[in-house]
């Protein structure tokens, strides 16, 4: 059902935790649903330094958090503000259908946390 | 890795005696039994062989069973077939909440087709209220059709006093006993059961055969239309291996059917009591002793169910979730959301059902391989994380 | 005694490369497909395999197979559960009056509930007229349902222009299919078939399982509700080891068609001719060359059926009869009838029907032991006597 | 389907053929419904000395002429016409009942050819 590299991100999810002193923070999705995502991101020179997420859901869920980390990590806030969730699901070489609304959660999970910052700049 | 099957309630492999019995009808005896010659004979004899040892079974009669495609096949036959015969009579069904989708789209389809359809609730372990049933009683009711045990939760329902109640008021009765049969005693006679669903697969016999009790002398049409076979009430060249693995099946169930409910309850119990012992925020769904011997349901707060099932199947473990991302819908599981569990505590659920096969030390295995997953999904989940912030 | 099967038609033996293929699916590969672990992902895996060999067969897409537990219930589905789909454009079905009864007993279903069915005759080769079809088209039809070839006679309908009219006229075609696959050649793009019944035991796989095929786009309502298998067509826990078997049996008969068909023509003439040179008073039902490769029609005037069935099966020779009494029924076979046999003819027909296992040698000894037969009946017949007494 | 005893009649009926001076003969059933008994019957002193069967009909149709024959010959008139259907049924270990009607032509398949009789003394 799932492709290997979905497989892999879910078995060893990449920057899985939090940020105490994160710059901006964003959750998006709710329990009733079945998906929460939490991403933390710490920002120097308009850059994002780091990101962390937690995420309440299932294996496409974790998976879409991990990749989405790491394709923002070293971007700028512009460049994270232009990650699609289309491209979120080709990074990960495809989604059943009816598991892509995970990869619009993740995208949507960054741009609450870049959302979260620029309010607090 | 060897696997370590836990989900007996979906499906269970074909136990090899029962594969045997079957092998000849495949290519051997494989005549049409509506046949005039001697290969016909012959497979209509092992036809009616099995019709008879599911209906000891069940204790009925021979002539009461029908073979069908599966247990799907039966209730939509036991429901629209009674409509149909009876519309003239009345239009009112009453069913559960907790039915399994064979039964509750069965029963919406007839809600486009004119019927009326009460859905009675169920309290927090999953049981109906017989005075609810009784008050929903009108005299438009042709049906009450509540299922023998649920398949998520196990519960089993007070079957013999809704027999009774179906026969005072003149309504027929059917029951989906898919989950029932074989891990708890059915006898159609006692608990006044007009109708009843069955399933191969689910007792150790063959997938794509089911029956359908049929008392005698109820009025019923057929919803398979065609040749002549079944009595004339349900068409298509019988699955021959299939109804004799079907037949070996319910012998076998029939042979060691104390034993077998003995087994499972200890191991369930086990099971359960390891996991109570071993996890924290862990809810028991379903009813603590009325349930089915095999059957376990457990919703883990703050983590989703797929993403368990899936860590499961990394270390060989299969079970089932009654979360929404494992059946592609929204909503998680009717059956947990009746019973009262938010959606959150509904998405955090799983079933782990044990059959024959089942070993002390896939127990001990599981409830190893169990903590450490909940552990590692909880650390990664942002609810644990309020959780265990306010502790 | 060995015997000699000649009731191909009526259903056929499991090809042993079929069953080997199967076996690992009842208690290895025996996963629930809806699940999650690796266990169900297997049995999906084998389950789109067998979907994507029926669909070559049949030059059809994978995405446009859906299974179900026969031809008969292929034949419900697609009658019923277009008529219910489209009920409000039109209620209106054209057929024709030599169906099987799966295709017969479905529409006199629908008439029941408000349909208006027309049965179109046949000329005395069980031909449809096609300016008849084309006349019995009004703004009302909906479904025009037309075996692709029949189960008795052998006759082959003219498909691709049945399938033009419907198509010209913006009406869905189904064609039953059962007896035509792995007989002849079936081009459901090529001959715009919108819907197609197939059976897997009439092409040496396992009795019941079948499929509809359902072209992309056509409305049809389920008739089996519940789970959401079968891309939420059609319900029930799959038949994962018939499924399989139905697979590998489309494969050999794609691989084989040709050969198939021109070997199986070859022994059937020989069959017909030998029957002609040694028997008089016989009468060849169906279509002379536009029959199936593997169908002889043949009736005996002055003896009854069931007595030669019985008489064959005492030196090993499995037929089948379209006498009534073979069916419990009083009328003999309707599609005898219809072809203009008196009913006295029509209780005499004997169908042989050979397959991929009946040798030349089988031939041979069923030229030697019919007349015998038949010679022996006769001689017991008050219409015999008649005849040779004006002789 | 059917017992030893109707197989046994099938196989080798009893009393198969006509009788070229025979004092009665009975026809009954007709071709459209797939059964035709036809009986012969030679008498003497009220007994029937000799009978002999034709039929067209199904393995029942014949098993059933058979034994009816067998069950006749020896008796009186009176006897003769005693006997019911019931009884060749029972006389043959029982017949699947679509198939009791052969039973019935049997029993008047025997009353016609001694109608015929009567009809000719
Ligand atoms: C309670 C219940 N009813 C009906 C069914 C359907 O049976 P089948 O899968 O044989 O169609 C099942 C199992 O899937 C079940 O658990
Ligand atoms: C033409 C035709 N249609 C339908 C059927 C029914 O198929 P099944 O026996 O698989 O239900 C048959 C065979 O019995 C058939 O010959």
């Amino acid at each position: 059902m799932y492709s290997d590299k979905v497989m892999d991100h879910f078995t060893n999810p990449r920057n899985v935790g939090d940020i105490k002193d994160a710059d901006g923070i964003g959750e998006v999705g709710n329990a009733k649903c079945g998906d929460i995502m939490k991403m933390y991101i710490k920002v120097e020179d308009n850059i994002i330094k780091d990101i962390k997420f937690k995420t309440f859901g299932c294996g496409a869920a974790i998976a879409t958090s991990s990749i989405a980390t790491e394709m923002v990590i070293g971007k700028t806030i512009d460049e994270a503000l232009k990650i699609t969730n289309n491209a979120v699901v080709e990074a990960l070489g495809g989604l059943p259908h009816e598991k892509v609304h995970c990869s619009v959660l993740a995208e949507q999970a960054i741009k609450a946390a870049i959302d979260d910052y620029m309010a607090k700049k | 890795m060897e696997r370590k099957y836990f989900d007996y309630s979906a499906t269970t492999p074909v136990d090899s005696e029962v594969l045997n019995e079957m092998l000849p009808y495949f290519n051997n005896d494989f005549g049409n039994p509506s046949s005039v010659y001697s290969y016909g004979r012959d497979s209509k004899k092992a036809i009616e062989n099995a019709r008879y040892k599911i209906a000891k079974l069940i204790n009925a009669d021979a002539r009461e069973i029908f073979f069908t495609g599966g247990g799907t096949e039966s209730d939509n036959w036991a429901i629209k077939g009674i409509a149909i015969a009876l519309k003239n009579k009345g239009n009112h069904i009453i069913t559960s909440s907790i039915e399994h989708h064979a039964v509750l789209h069965s029963c919406k389809y007839l809600e486009k087709h004119g019927f009326r359809v009460t859905y009675l609730p169920v309290d927090k372990y999953g049981l109906i209220s017989l005075e609810d049933l009784k008050s929903e009683i009108n005299d438009r009711t042709i049906l009450i059709t509540i299922m023998f045990a649920n398949n998520e939760i196990g519960t089993i329902q007070p079957i013999k006093e809704i027999g009774k109640i179906a026969k005072e008021n003149n309504i027929y009765f059917h029951t989906d006993g898919v989950q029932a049969i074989g891990n708890t005693v059915i006898d159609v006679k006692d608990m006044n059961i007009d109708l009843l669903s069955i399933s191969a697969h689910k007792i150790y016999g063959p997938k794509g055969i089911g029956a359908l009790y049929i008392k005698k002398g109820i009025k019923i049409d057929p919803i398979i239309h065609g040749g002549a076979q079944e009595r004339k009430k349900r068409a298509g060249t019988e699955n021959v291996p299939g109804i004799v693995g079907f037949g070996k099946a319910a012998e076998i169930a029939y042979n060691n059917l104390d034993k077998n409910i003995q087994d499972l309850t200890n191991l369930r119990d086990k099971l359960i009591k390891g996991i109570f012992d071993n996890i924290d925020y862990v809810i028991l769904n379903g009813h603590p002793h009325n349930r089915l011997p095999g059957n376990v349901n457990i919703s883990f707060q703050f983590i989703e169910g797929e993403a368990l099932l899936l860590s499961l199947d990394m270390v060989g473990i299969c079970g089932s979730s009654g979360s929404a991302c494992t059946s592609g819908t929204l909503d998680p599981s009717h059956v947990l959301l009746a019973i009262g569990l938010s959606h959150e505590i509904a998405h955090g659920s799983l079933r782990l059902s044990i059959g024959k096969y089942t070993k002390e030390e896939d127990i001990d295995y599981l409830l190893q391989e169990l903590p450490k997953i909940i552990k590692r999904l909880r650390n990664m989940s942002p609810l644990y994380e309020k959780v265990k912030g306010g502790e």
